[in-house]
């Protein structure tokens, strides 16, 4: 029993902490997620360079990671650094081009970008929903439909995308250049977009991608929980600061009990997360990796909005500010919930399995 | 034990409800209920029309161009006003600084500035607030010295809301430093175009510009616009914090929200059905509901009890409580029931060109961002909690 | 719109109160609620001599009053006093007699007790799962199956049972003498019992009895609702006492700002329970009884397990023991969620309604 | 990152596993999963099944008749311990004093007292609590004067836990009134034969006999039955405080008690099915399922720091809060679960001949009031909060 990370990790982690704090002040982070196009594509080839996409996969598909924790690590330093690089379609298109057996140079050197697109606007976080289509009609694969807030979907050179082609559900390659993508950005920052096809050409990778699809969306889900980890932590120790240095009615407020115990929940809430993080991230690819994916994304979820409310609350009106870190925290804590299912989407996961197992 | 209005009250119910039909402009209701940000033209044009119709100061004694509603007829206006998606009244000179004046102010200054807020000349704000005195309004630091027949203020106010659009800004200020904090404040009228004040924006939360900073710097305001005594100004500052209370739940904020919710929940789909018909939604839906009622209910005795004269105490702290954290639930399952359709920054083009959020819930989740405010302003909740406290320990 | 109670029924609940404040003293309480036959039959004629049950039905079955009100008032009185008498059964038989056309003098007068036996083990809150047969073998109606945990069972001269009569719900009336009747006190006391019926006598009251049987719930939910309020009364007053002169490390207890707080928040809530009853009240015998009843049972049933864990953690140790009234409180704020429909069963009512209305 | 155990812990749960299935009775294992109390002679005889084994004080040295066992044995003792339905280890002898001895006590003491514990022959129980002072120790009142060879011990102690079946106590009492309170308290140790000793039952909540309350008059105790020094019983009590903290989330508890629920809530039927096809119980137990395997994980990571060395500071306080808030949800489910079949107050009578609630629930509901104990006692979880709040706010 163990619980500390590898030398590797540590070393991962390290290496972003590093690239992240010196290369994405606070500034920058706020100017680039907000002004399109929503990040920063020479940040992004900086991560790239620092190799960090080499750990997204496992030595026999090129890379020398791949494992629950190599993501977590990486992740829990995006979520720290509030970084809107959109690295999540990264982490699910290294999962599905790799279970499609297609070619990863160009998504791990950093000079493609990838983005999934699974869910619809009527189906947002379930596959059997999808009601986009594929066809072949000879010269080619022709995809139409509408595929709703793609993460990083306006900046990809590819994007991946799940489509129904006659009874099952297929997976697509989509150029860039060959779609109709309309980006913007999220509310907390980062680029999103709609991506429109009207015939768009593509290209089949996977057949029958119902289990690639499911395994994808669940390694995103792991980033987005250990993303979550590390922003929370981030805001309790700027709540904790405050805490300590603002004063009302003559002492510091972290002086009122009430709200001193309110921090302490908090404390233990945060970590109750790392551990389900950590109990997720050891599961994936082996039996558990559902369940434990769920009940990390369910639980996540409600301590992520838990911490976001409260710092607030308990900061009061300055971290209702825009100029205030907290305030953006605080919306990535939110909106990663409606992220690859909420926490009553992954809660009925556990539900059915508990009903049926 | 009756639950229900007088016949006089119904009456006027349906008056108000009459009324907001046929003059509440669809193009303001629209953008009220998709909780999208109104302009100054939006608030001065409600305004008018209700001034129009006599009821834009309808709590005001009637000598003063009101209607002297009560606080029961008061409540059914604000409520119909919220169901039907009416823009709030602006409240800094209608609620705070017209009573302030109709009770302390010299009859030439309620002759001067009350007409005035009545046909829109005037647009008050309030400089209350200031850095580090957040709830602790007590210790605030904006001095204001006296030189012949002006006092000369200098400092910084905070969360002022609408200031951009306002022409005046009543302020509470230090004329007196030594002695406990409470003594040696005083209630000032400042004209905002008097040289030395400077307003800045400050950006909220979800992108939003409705409160801004104010800075004096050697501002000189005439004696005359002093309201009340020198140095008693806190007596003023606790006659408005007891006033404006009535609406002080939200609770038609809520009514109006939930219903919202509802229909929202009833065309999002989920798993192939509507939203409604997943039961951890429906039980969400369900025990927000519940509480609703139950809110409304313990209103409605409140407001009884100060229709019959009683002076409430601690009560309307639970009112606020309670009040805000229904109406936050109910944004926040507002925001929930989009699942990813509430991600997009909000904006017109992406709403108007490319709909993603059903209509009208494109702004959602700026709202429940937005309003984590009402739990904070006013009087925290946690002020609240230890001013119930107080109360619940002397008994 | 008017908050106060009609002069009738303050008197109505003051009678009550001084007589459970002189008749039934804490000691004699808690003898009587634990020692058979579980409540005070002498109390129970004290009560009927006071007309007390002429309150629970209107002028046109002999009574003066049954409104919902007049349920509300007298059930909070039995709350603030946590008084065991079986008033429930009577409550409920009153309005099923009434529907029957049945005469109520017996019952009125406070001659006999009545339980009503309705929910089975497998089928607690349902009438729907009913699982009790009854058949006229030619002489006379006989019934088959058991009734769980009837309350006032082992104490009733009647028992007003249902049973399935071929394809519908009816009402019998079965009287103590016929039946095997199994009496025990509950965990919170007071009387209840086991009701195994194998060929016992009945009577038949109302051949097609579920209308009439989803009513006397409803009326019986809405007495548990008052009572529960009026027990959070007396809990919550016990508690600020406490916090009042209890000291540690030197000061009252409730000079902590946490505690405070939490206070604060039971009496936002207990005024929150109290508006919620007497809502259903008002909407008794009206279109919005269902839903108003539900929402109060529900509602009340979360509150009330919160005011009692609350209550006891707030005190500390004290309250775990049985010799301070605040532990029998609780439990009774607890248990009486498992009576007519949990918290649950209520919202589940409230969730049919928001999806089908 | 390695969660699981290694080789030799492996093997190590493998052998308690079987002892357990070899040597746990039945009988016992039904009593303590069915949450009934045990008998005097249920609990001797476990002690005496494990002391046979050598596994009565795992935890102590093997110099004292111990195995040594670290941090992470210990753990995986308990754990299976609970899985199984074994009843607790009686801890007062064997994880309070047993240590205390050991670390503050003469070898006259060790060799006298440690023995009697692993053989049974003392039943240590604990004079620590006193009305008045329960989770602030420092203000006992109990008082020890000094008269010759003896100390005179007058007061009364309370919350003392199976006093009813032990024959000698140890307890704090107050050899010095002035000065700090913390500083003038002393530890002794006091045979229950000693005249002038009364014990008298406490009943709980739900109707139980756990507890007790003692009462000294001029009680005669030998001054050779203190253990440390005088007036220095303080760093023993906090010696003990920080000492039994392994099991202080108690996550085996809470396993067993949730795997009861989920076979419960497949047996009991709601509605023509059985419960956990209901939405809302299933995601009542889902969502404390998800908790309990952080939780897990939780205690496991501080297990792993202690299994190094690290001196845990606080952190224990977060595994007692949360792993008792746990525990309770899990009681509530239980007694949620029943309905109407949790009403019954409790009797074997009634469970044997008239079973109402399925088969080992009969005692759910009484288990959930019970177990309202275990976030006050052992210093409630607000102590605990404010613990953590200090070492917080001093980062």
């Amino acid at each position: 029993m163990n619980f500390e990370m590898s030398d590797d990790r540590r070393m991962l982690a390290e290496t972003m902490r590093r690239y992240l704090s010196e290369q994405y002040g606070w500034e920058h982070r706020l100017r680039v997620a907000y002004t399109a196009p929503y990040h920063d594509p020479q940040k992004w080839t900086g991560i790239a360079g620092l190799g960090i996409f080499y750990a997204l996969v496992g030595e026999d598909h090129g890379g020398m990671g791949g494992a629950g924790f190599d993501i977590a690590v990486i992740f829990e330093e995006i979520g720290r650094a509030l970084c809107p690089e959109p690295l999540l379609g990264a982490v699910m298109a290294a999962r599905l081009l790799s279970a499609a057996g297609a070619p990863l140079t160009d998504l791990l050197s950093g000079d493609q970008r990838y983005a999934v697109a699974i869910g619809e606007l009527d189906a947002p976080y379930d596959p059997d929903g999808i009601t986009c289509t594929a066809a072949d009609g000879g010269d080619g694969w022709r995809l139409t439909g509408r595929k709703s807030v793609v993460y990083g979907g306006g900046v990809a050179d590819h994007v991946l995308v799940a489509a129904r082609a006659e009874e099952r559900l297929a997976l697509f390659d989509v150029a860039a250049a060959d779609a109709d993508l309309r980006p913007y950005p999220m509310i907390d920052g980062g680029p999103a977009a709609e991506l429109l096809l009207d015939g768009a050409k593509a290209t089949l990778l996977i057949a029958d991608a119902t289990s690639a699809l499911t395994d994808a969306l669940d390694w995103g889900a792991l980033a987005l929980t250990a993303e979550a980890l590390g922003a929370m932590e981030t805001t309790y120790a700027m709540l904790l600061d405050y805490m300590g240095t603002r004063k009302q009615f003559g002492q510091p407020i972290g002086a009122f009990q009430t709200l001193q115990h309110r921090a302490v929940d908090l404390t233990i809430e945060i970590e109750q997360a790392r551990s389900i993080v950590i109990l997720a991230a050891s599961a994936m690819a082996g039996p558990d990796q559902a369940k434990r994916v769920a009940q990390a994304k369910h639980l996540v979820g409600r301590i992520a909005r838990t911490v976001a409310e409260e710092a607030i609350q308990m900061h009061g009106g300055i971290a209702m500010t825009w100029e205030y870190p907290v305030s953006h925290y605080a919306k990535r804590l939110v909106m990663i919930d409606h992220q690859l299912g909420d926490t009553d989407h992954h809660l009925e996961r556990l539900i059915v399995q508990l009903q049926t197992g | 034990m009756d639950l229900t209005y007088s016949p006089a009250e119904r009456a006027f119910q349906t008056d108000v409800r009459d009324f907001l039909a046929e003059n509440l402009p669809p193009a303001l209701s629209q953008k009220v209920n998709a909780r999208r940000e109104l302009t100054k033209d939006d608030m001065e044009r409600w305004h008018a029309i209700l001034n129009a119709r006599g009821w834009l100061a309808g709590p005001w004694p009637k000598a003063f161009g009101g209607q002297g509603w009560g606080p029961i007829e008061q409540h059914i206006f604000e409520e119909e006003c919220c169901l039907a998606g009416a823009p709030r009244i602006v409240p800094f000179g209608l609620k705070m600084l017209g009573p302030v004046l109709m009770k302390f102010g010299t009859p030439e200054q309620q002759a001067t500035y009350l007409p005035r807020i009545l046909d829109g000349t005037d647009w008050w704000c309030q400089g209350y607030s200031e850095p580090g005195a957040g709830s602790d309004l007590a210790s605030l630091k904006t001095r204001a010295e006296r030189d012949g027949d002006d006092y000369v203020i200098n400092g910084q106010k905070t969360w002022t809301t609408l200031g951009q659009h306002a022409n005046r800004i009543f302020c509470l200020v230090r004329t007196k430093a030594d002695g406990k904090p409470q003594e040696g404040i005083s209630f000032v009228l400042v004209d905002l175009d008097t040289p030395g004040i400077e307003m800045r924006p400050i950006r909220l939360i979800e992108g939003g510009h409705e409160v801004n900073e104010v800075f004096f710097t050697d501002v000189r305001v005439p004696v005359t616009n002093r309201v009340g005594a020198e140095n008693e100004g806190w007596t003023i500052a606790k006659f408005l914090l007891g006033h404006e209370r009535t609406n002080i739940a939200g609770v038609g904020f809520s009514v109006q929200a939930l219903e919202q919710v509802k229909q929202l929940a009833g065309k999002v789909m989920r798993g192939g059905q509507p939203l409604i018909q997943n039961t951890l939604f429906a039980a969400r839906l369900a025990r927000i509901e519940a509480e609703l009622e139950a809110m409304k209910i313990t209103n409605l005795r409140m407001l009884a009890r100060a229709a019959q004269g009683d002076r409430l105490g601690a009560e309307p702290s639970m009112l606020k409580i309670k009040g805000t954290e229904i109406r936050q639930a109910i944004n926040d399952l507002a925001r929930r029931a989009l699942g990813p359709a509430a991600a997009p920054f909000p904006s017109e083009d992406l709403d108007g060109n490319l709909p993603i959020a059903p209509e009208g819930h494109a702004y959602d989740a700026a709202s429940y961002f937005n309003n984590r405010k009402i739990s904070i302003y006013g009087g925290s909740n946690e002020i609240q909690r230890n001013i119930l406290a107080k109360g619940m320990m002397q008994r």
